[in-house]
């Protein structure tokens, strides 16, 4: 059987939705839950397949409230990746939580079907996120997703999570109130220069992005970008993410990281391209290089001396969206084309290795890295991934973000900003000091505690393997996969917004 | 070039024992050491053609469009050298692997053959993006090596120092290839040899390239890693990362040196020649220093690799002042005394690991008399140990030779003051060097294999199984047939660095000065037929009546000879301790354990250390200062959800200011 | 071909006639010490008679030795004999078997096995002699090195026939002057001879050539004595050759040499060990001065 | 429309000044009630339809019933609950507030000079920066909640000004989100109340570097 696009795009919005309002009904068992999730799960992803299949990335779909062209087929398999990722490794994610001798989450009752809920409800708002075609909607996305997550960074209630879930929300609602004033502003000019019909839709101010008014968009972009800013963790708006990501649960702590920041950069982008043909690049691209880079080197530091796993991977992930930032600031065709990878490549590394970190917790009860030795003795298959993803992380080949991330920092020499790149690498090799020395004295010596045994069980080493290798296929082979090497090309243009 | 890729196939087949099932681990070990050997041997039959077709050039793309695979003559002598250590020391790790059966031995087998697999395609990579893809493959391979025993905390430290810092260089030769590639139309290298870089963009990029190829050759001060690293991994890869990963940096920065850069520009030259120079004395100095055998081995691969990157210099320098011809000898030199030091390196590293298989030990102080219990890895030793100190008949004094006839050239054209003042400088640190290197390997084999043993660990020491000793063995001999005929891989090399090989009088190492006919001359062969000859005279003279005799120990005073009377190590480098005390400061401490009495019954505990002077000097402060500042920079991150917000608003404040006055 | 061939015959002929006079010049260097010391001293021919005697002498070994043991007196006495032939202005004509380089390493191989051989005793003074060898060679390399640095400078060739003073140019030149002082100093040291070192002592503390041979006896120590003073005449003949910037018959600058030694020997006393740094320090001084002045 | 600005002025100094939760919570709502009426002045000044009249109805709803019922019903839980400030710091932000307006009219000067309602733009700027400042210098989390909500109302009658409202369906969405996201804060809250005995926010530090 076979859909076209607007089918298909039903479906996927349609299956997360439903399942979600089951399972938060108290209907369901457990493992009736489980395994419909794991099905809504791979449904949505085998439409999204179908959808990359039946859908040319030249001829974008523009429904009245839906919109989807390249860049958001993109968002949509890195969305999709990762939810199957996520559903697949979810069963053994709550088991393990809920265990007996060490489970942050053994108190509550009927806990699969909140989790279940509320993480499906999430994801459904993401994909909303990506395929509204109104500025205005996605503000209200964008900030749905901040309180839905809220409740699943607080899902433990424990003192931690409830302060780090406090923190989250103000400092984000602030954020985003801005870029509502942000996008409040684009409004007025469009409605100064091209009149109320439809309002704020993003197709037709990109047709007419050249009528704007300068002064005014330059004034709209330092909201939208101070607001949607803090939602992708540029610091300094950067200072609830480590928290949220610490306390958030493992596999909440990989779609935020994954996919959510994602969003938040998508939505910037969408906003940029309207204003950018008014405002002209430079100031965009000063904005950009200039948060990105200082984002990596707040990162930098908090990575050296850090002793929550998580926390390390939460300002890693600071490091790789500041270093997006710094790329789409460059506006060359590579370093964007690169900026989209590493999008997709970050994105499934750092949900692998929050839920490595999220195995290491179970096993060893803790968060200290530095109450962790000798994993290679005790734990070898968790070691052994754990050591693979972060050698991912780093960006060392053959794993994908080492493609991406060469070519983002090949954009800033040919945009003539070696210094910058220099910079940028001096940096990136601070991060490698942090983090690769925490992880060495994890695997590495000999064990001083006992372990709650080899938690990493198959179906997981299945799924993180895989999704490793998916990073390395897709990036390795990006010029022989013809479909996504289209895709790519198509969306950096759109990125570029037909400025170089 | 297939056969070239079928031996890639063959290396990639040797990794599959990184998944063999766990009960045969033995079968596992064989097969991909088996693979290895083949595929070496593959490697080097191929390396061949291209040396004799040198300077011919011809690229080979894969199906994936960037990547793309060349070889040449420059590249076709690196992967001679890489081939020939890689079947010896795979050889040898037939039996020497064994000794890690129940301890990952299948994870050492894979990563084996993958490290090989990775130099090699570091060696014939077509553009920048295949280099740093395979360079940064070799770099990880070689920390999971490193990091193979990881149970002990030092080898832990050794591989994170190891990885950190060849990261850093790696990223010193990204920027390198990035500036080289920004000015050309792709970063494929026969584009790259047409770049457009000019001006201080150049400066840049060939100090960028140089430090990133001399931390991964270990030149000082960037050589802090490998004196950890090496003694930290199994021998046998130790053999390997110090024979030939050491060699694949000199290949790359060739690479920058003769196509993308130019060696017009005088002082570039000069650098890699001083620090070539510094790090070739400085290096042979803390190996004598040194009680511990690998890191013995390790500071001497920094002196050597300082020669041959003198020589290079040096070469360029004649370069830049326009003496092409005259430049061939200097980098022939760099090439022959590349391709011996990874033969007697390889050799020198795998009889360490025949020591501390036999003893369990590194340390020499502990040893002694291990001549007698094992005689044919002393024999392949002392060939070693004769190549390291650049004696005749060896390789070793080959390529010091050529090095010195390359600085006798520069001395030629030294015109001015300065210029013979520097020459002066390189040859008071060359004979420096020489001097010690002798020295050097004098204690380190005189302590361990001669006189006594000195403690009991030597007692249950052994020969060593067949085919470690046919490693060894096979190291020796070509050590001492290049020693006796150079002609060979001398014409050879010459060949490599241009087309020309200058050859007057039937002489095979005759070099020739522009406008002087004078030569100079080295035939070893002649020089050993006589020796031999005379010698044969000598010894039968000597011995044809056999006048020896042991009555009884040696006179004592009175008293019988205990083996502590021997000098030890430590107290054999004494005065060159006391020679060079400016630069080494050693840290000396000395306890009185038990001092009732003034001179009665008092122990005294003395304990000497040398701290690397970078490490202590550079690197330690280094490091404090990242931390501190790191946990200074915590204060910005207290938690108090106010402030965060505050955070938010100024940014917004600043972002508004900046947009209005922008 | 036979142009090499008989240019090797020459030379090893020469290698045989030196060995023959070494001891003779060993003999008259003590003749001249023991005169300048109001002594009637032993006849020049002393060293032949020596020799002789302990030729005829069983050889002692310890138990504790091994092959290098035995093996390193040949060697040593093999190498000063390889140098012996490779000296240029007696009979070698343009063609030598090895260039300057070769010469000093050639010598290093012998040191280098005494070195070993000494260690192999399992005594205390020879692991002492040995480490004290090697700190005198490296300190006396560096100023070799300029030493044939300077001459291959002035002639364009390291081959010891090509770097043999050419009377045809101005040869009594400062660097000329300076060289050979420098090279005189360079040369005590090497031979092991008084300041550095007092050959004919045996108290530990002063001596250390002859640390590394206190176990040899027998034919062994007549090899290695044989060895040291083929290896004097040979530097004597080096000097003369190379650095002695005076127009007379080598012969003669050797025996003059020979006779400034044994002075030379007399005036002074051995200096401390580590005194050694300063003293070489001054001929390497010496020999950079000549090299600028060139 | 001119007394509207003059009541809006007073309600949020007296938000400055008020520490007692409830007292903060009646004034938010008084607040919310000036900003419906603003809402339908404006929305009758544009032609009278639908559009016009449903922000008015959805404000009431929302911020006049609904936010302040929840969180007063909070409040009561909490028992004497007091923002401790001393009264330095009350007069601090009553100052910051004055300065705020002034800014805000210099804003107005700078943007859009001559406008017909420069004050009204120039309070709803006062009631976002007062929104900010509340919730920077206040402790307890009702307040800033209430800063949270002074904010957000500041943004919407800036945006209703300047734009006589937004597309219905951003409008409802917008309204939505504060719906959530006040519900979100008062389970939030309670739950704070039951861990850590205090809704003092300042306790909360303990994830810090």
């Amino acid at each position: 059987m076979n859909f076209d696009i607007r089918e298909l795009i039903y479906i996927i919005l349609a299956l997360p939705l439903i399942f979600s309002a089951v399972s938060a009904t108290n209907f369901l068992g457990k493992d009736v839950l489980h395994w419909l999730n794991r099905l809504v799960a791979t449904g949505v992803g085998a439409a999204i397949i179908a959808l990359l299949l039946t859908f040319d990335a030249d001829i974008p779909f523009a429904g009245q409230y839906i919109y989807l062209d390249a860049l958001s087929m993109w968002m949509l398999i890195i969305i999709g990746t990762l939810y199957f990722a996520f559903a697949w490794t979810s069963k053994a994610y709550l088991d393990r939580d809920t265990n007996k001798r060490y489970g942050y989450l053994r108190r509550f009752g009927y806990l699969e079907g909140r989790f279940y809920a509320l993480s499906h409800i999430f994801v459904w708002i993401m994909l909303l996120v990506v395929l509204v075609n109104n500025l205005g909607l996605m503000w209200v996305t964008i900030e749905a997703t901040t309180l839905v997550s809220a409740l699943l960074v607080a899902f433990k209630f424990t003192r931690n999570s409830l302060e780090a879930t406090w923190k989250y929300v103000m400092v984000c609602t602030v954020g985003i109130c801005l870029a509502l004033l942000g996008t409040i502003i684009v409004y007025y000019i469009q409605l100064n220069t091209m009149g109320s019909e439809n309002a704020l839709n993003w197709l037709y101010l990109y047709e007419h992005s050249k009528m704007m008014d300068p002064a005014m968009a330059k004034f709209a972009l330092c909201f939208l970008f101070v607001g949607y800013g803090t939602k992708i963790g540029l610091a300094p708006m950067h200072s609830w993410l480590p928290d949220a990501y610490s306390e958030a649960p493992a596999l909440t702590s990989g779609l935020l990281s994954g996919s959510l920041c994602s969003c938040a950069v998508y939505v910037l982008i969408r906003n940029i391209i309207i204003l950018m043909p008014s405002i002209g690049i430079d100031f965009i691209s000063g904005l950009c290089l200039f948060f990105g880079l200082f984002t990596i080197a707040v990162a930098v530091p908090f990575v050296v001396v850090q002793r929550d796993i998580k926390r390390m991977l939460a300002y890693s992930s600071m490091e790789n969206f500041g270093l997006m930032m710094a790329a789409f600031g460059l506006f060359v065709p590579v370093a964007a084309q690169a900026m989209l990878l590493n999008l997709f490549n970050h994105a499934l590394v750092k949900f692998s290795l929050f839920y490595m970190a999220g195995t290491v917790i179970g096993e060893y009860g803790t968060k200290n890295m530095m109450r962790i030795h000798g994993m290679m003795v005790q734990v070898p298959r968790s070691a052994t991934f754990l050591l693979l993803g972060i050698v991912a992380l780093l960006g060392m080949p053959p794993f994908g973000i080492f493609f991406s991330k060469f070519y983002m920092l090949y954009g800033f020499f040919i945009s003539d900003h070696p210094w910058l790149g220099v910079l940028t690498l001096v940096l990136l090799a601070g991060m490698l000091i942090g983090i690769l020395y925490h992880v060495m004295r994890m695997l590495g010596g000999r064990p001083k505690r006992k372990a709650a045994g080899e938690l990493f069980g198959f179906i997981d080493s299945l799924v993180i393997a895989g999704l490793l290798i998916f990073g390395f296929v897709v990036s390795a082979g990006l010029g022989e996969i013809t479909i996504l090497n289209h895709l790519l090309n198509n969306a950096a243009k759109i990125v570029l917004g037909g400025v170089a | 070039m297939d056969f070239m890729v079928t031996s890639l196939l063959v290396y990639l087949l040797g990794t599959v024992t990184l998944v063999w099932p766990k009960k045969a681990e033995l079968a596992a070990h064989y097969f991909g050491m088996l693979c290895s050997i083949v595929a070496s041997g593959m490697v080097v039959y191929s390396s061949l053609k291209y040396l004799l077709s040198a300077g011919s050039r011809w690229l080979v793309d894969l199906s994936w469009g960037q990547y793309s695979l060349q070889a040449d003559g420059w590249s076709g002598a690196f992967l001679l050298l890489t081939g020939v250590a890689g079947v010896i020391i795979s050889i040898y790790a037939l039996d020497y692997g064994k000794g890690y059966l129940g301890s990952r031995i299948r994870a050492l087998g894979g990563l084996w053959n993958l490290f090989l697999l990775s130099i090699v395609l570091v060696l014939i990579s077509g553009d920048a993006f295949t280099f740093i893809i395979s360079w940064e493959i070799m770099a990880l391979v070689s920390f999971m090596l490193v990091n193979h025993e990881s149970e002990k905390k030092k080898t832990v430290s050794a591989a994170y120092q190891y990885m950190v810092m060849t990261h850093i260089g790696t990223a010193a030769i990204m920027v390198a290839f990035y500036l080289v590639g920004s000015s050309a139309e792709s970063f494929s290298f026969v584009d790259m040899a047409q770049n457009s870089l000019y001006g201080y963009m150049k400066d840049a990029a060939f100090v960028f390239a140089f430090a990133g190829f001399a931390l991964k050759s270990g030149l000082m001060p960037l050589h802090i890693w490998l004196p950890n690293a090496h003694p930290a991994a199994p021998s046998h890869v130790s053999a390997l990362m110090s024979g030939v990963m050491l060699k694949v940096a000199l290949y790359g920065f060739g690479r920058f040196a003769f196509q993308f850069i130019g060696m017009d520009v005088f002082w570039y030259g000069l650098i890699v020649m001083i620090m070539g120079l510094v790090s070739a004395f400085l290096g042979v100095l803390y190996a004598t220093m040194e009680v511990d055998m690998k890191r013995i081995l390790a500071y001497s691969s920094v002196e050597n690799m300082g020669i041959i990157f003198s020589a290079f210099g040096c070469g360029m320098v004649l370069y830049s002042m326009q003496f092409p011809m005259l430049s061939v000898v200097a980098f022939t030199a760099a090439l022959v005394h590349a391709v011996s030091h990874s033969l007697m390196k390889g050799l020198l590293f795998m009889s360490a690991g025949c020591v501390m298989h036999a003893t369990g030990s590194k340390n020499i102080e502990h040893m002694g008399g291990l001549a007698k219990k094992m005689p044919y890895t002393a024999l392949f030793t002392l060939i070693g140990s004769m190549a390291l100190s650049s004696m005749p008949f060896t390789s070793g004094l080959v390529g010091e030779w050529l090095t010195l006839q390359s600085f006798i050239t520069l001395s030629q054209q030294a015109g001015s003051p300065e210029m013979r003042l520097l020459v002066v400088f390189a040859f008071i640190l060359l004979g420096l060097t020489g001097a010690t290197a002798l020295g050097c390997f004098v204690r380190m084999y005189g302590i361990a294999f001669l006189g006594r043993a000195r403690t009991h660990i030597v007692e249950k020491a052994h020969e060593m199984p067949f085919f470690m000793l046919a490693g060894l063995g096979l190291e020796a001999v070509l050590i001492v047939l290049i020693g006796v005929m150079p002609d060979l891989l001398v014409n050879l090399m010459q060949k490599v660095v241009s087309g020309t090989g200058i050859t007057p009088m039937g002489n095979p190492l005759g070099i020739m000065w522009g406008g002087s006919g004078y030569y100079a001359l080295y035939s070893p062969a002649l020089i050993f037929i006589l020796f031999v000859f005379i010698g044969v005279f000598v010894v039968a003279s000597v011995y044809r009546s056999s006048t020896f005799q042991t009555k009884n120990v040696t006179w004592n005073c009175g008293t019988v000879p205990t083996s502590r009377q021997q000098y030890s190590a430590t107290g054999f480098s004494k005065p060159l301790r006391r020679a060079f005390d400016g630069i080494l400061n050693p840290k000396r401490r000395t306890t009185y354990l038990r001092k009732e009495h003034a001179y009665f019954g008092r122990k005294l505990h003395y304990e000497l250390s040398i701290p690397d002077l970078f490490n202590d000097k550079l690197y330690k402060p280094l490091q404090q200062m990242l931390i501190n500042s790191s946990s200074s920079f915590h204060r910005i991150q207290e938690g108090s959800v106010s402030i965060y917000i505050g955070y938010t608003m100024v940014a917004m404040i600043v972002v508004l200011i900046w947009g209005v006055l922008l | 071909m036979e142009y090499i061939m008989t240019s090797i015959g020459l030379s090893l002929v020469q290698g045989f006639v030196l060995l023959l006079i070494a001891p003779l010049v060993a003999g008259i260097i003590n003749k001249v010490k023991a005169r300048l010391q109001k002594r009637q001293g032993a006849s020049i021919f002393q060293e032949y008679f020596d020799i002789c005697k302990w030729w005829k002498k069983a050889t002692i070994l310890t138990p504790y030795t091994g092959v290098i043991f035995v093996l390193a007196p040949v060697v040593y006495f093999m190498t000063s004999f390889m140098a012996a032939t490779m000296v240029p202005g007696f009979l070698t004509g343009q063609f030598s078997l090895g260039d300057a380089f070769i010469f000093v390493y050639i010598l290093a191989l012998g040191r280098f096995f005494m070195t070993l051989s000494s260690m192999d005793a399992a005594t205390s003074f020879g692991g002492m002699g040995g480490s004290r060898e090697i700190y005198i060679s490296v300190l006396v390399e560096p100023a070799v090195m300029l030493a044939i640095l300077i001459n291959s400078i002035r002639y364009h060739s390291t081959t010891l026939s090509a770097m043999v003073i050419d009377y045809n140019e101005a040869f009594f030149t400062v660097s000329a002057v300076l060289a050979c002082v420098a090279f005189f100093l360079v040369m005590l040291a090497e031979n092991s001879r008084l300041p550095v070192d007092n050959p004919d002592t045996h108290l530990e503390l002063t001596m250390i050539h002859e640390c590394m041979t206190l176990e040899y006896s027998g034919k062994l120590l007549s090899l290695i004595h044989l060895g040291s003073y083929l290896k004097i005449v040979v530097f004597l003949a080096l000097f003369g050759a190379l650095y002695v910037p005076v127009e007379i018959p080598l012969a003669l600058k050797v025996l003059l040499g020979a006779v400034l030694i044994g002075i030379v020997e007399t005036l002074n006393n051995k200096m401390r060990l580590f005194k050694v740094r300063v003293y070489l320090g001054a001929a390497i001084v010496l020999l950079l001065l000549a090299i600028i002045a060139e | 429309m001119d007394y509207l600005v003059v009541f809006l002025v007073l309600v949020v100094f007296l938000q400055t000044r008020v520490t007692d939760l409830k007292r903060a919570v009646i004034c938010l709502a008084s607040q919310s009630v000036i900003i419906a009426i603003a809402c339908f002045v404006i929305g009758f000044s544009h032609g009278n339809d639908i559009h016009a009249v449903m922000p008015g109805v959805l404000t009431i709803i929302v911020k006049v019933i609904f936010i302040p019922g929840a969180v007063y019903r909070l409040v009561k839980k909490l028992k004497n609950e007091r923002e401790i400030v001393s009264a330095s710091n009350v007069n601090y932000s009553t100052m910051a507030a004055a300065l705020f307006l002034v800014m805000g009219y210099a804003l107005v000067e700078r943007l859009m000079p001559g406008a017909a309602g420069r004050d009204i733009v120039a309070s709803s700027i006062l009631m976002i920066m007062t929104g900010l400042s509340l919730m920077v210098l206040r402790k307890r989390a009702i307040i800033q909640i209430c800063g949270l909500i002074t904010l957000e109302n500041g943004i919407y009658l800036l945006g209703l000004l300047m734009t006589e409202g937004l597309p219905l369906v951003v409008e409802l969405g917008v309204f939505l989100d504060v719906l959530i996201a006040v519900v979100v804060l008062v389970i939030l809250t309670s739950r704070m109340r039951l861990s850590f005995m205090t809704t003092d926010t300042s306790v909360m530090k303990k994830l810090k570097g």
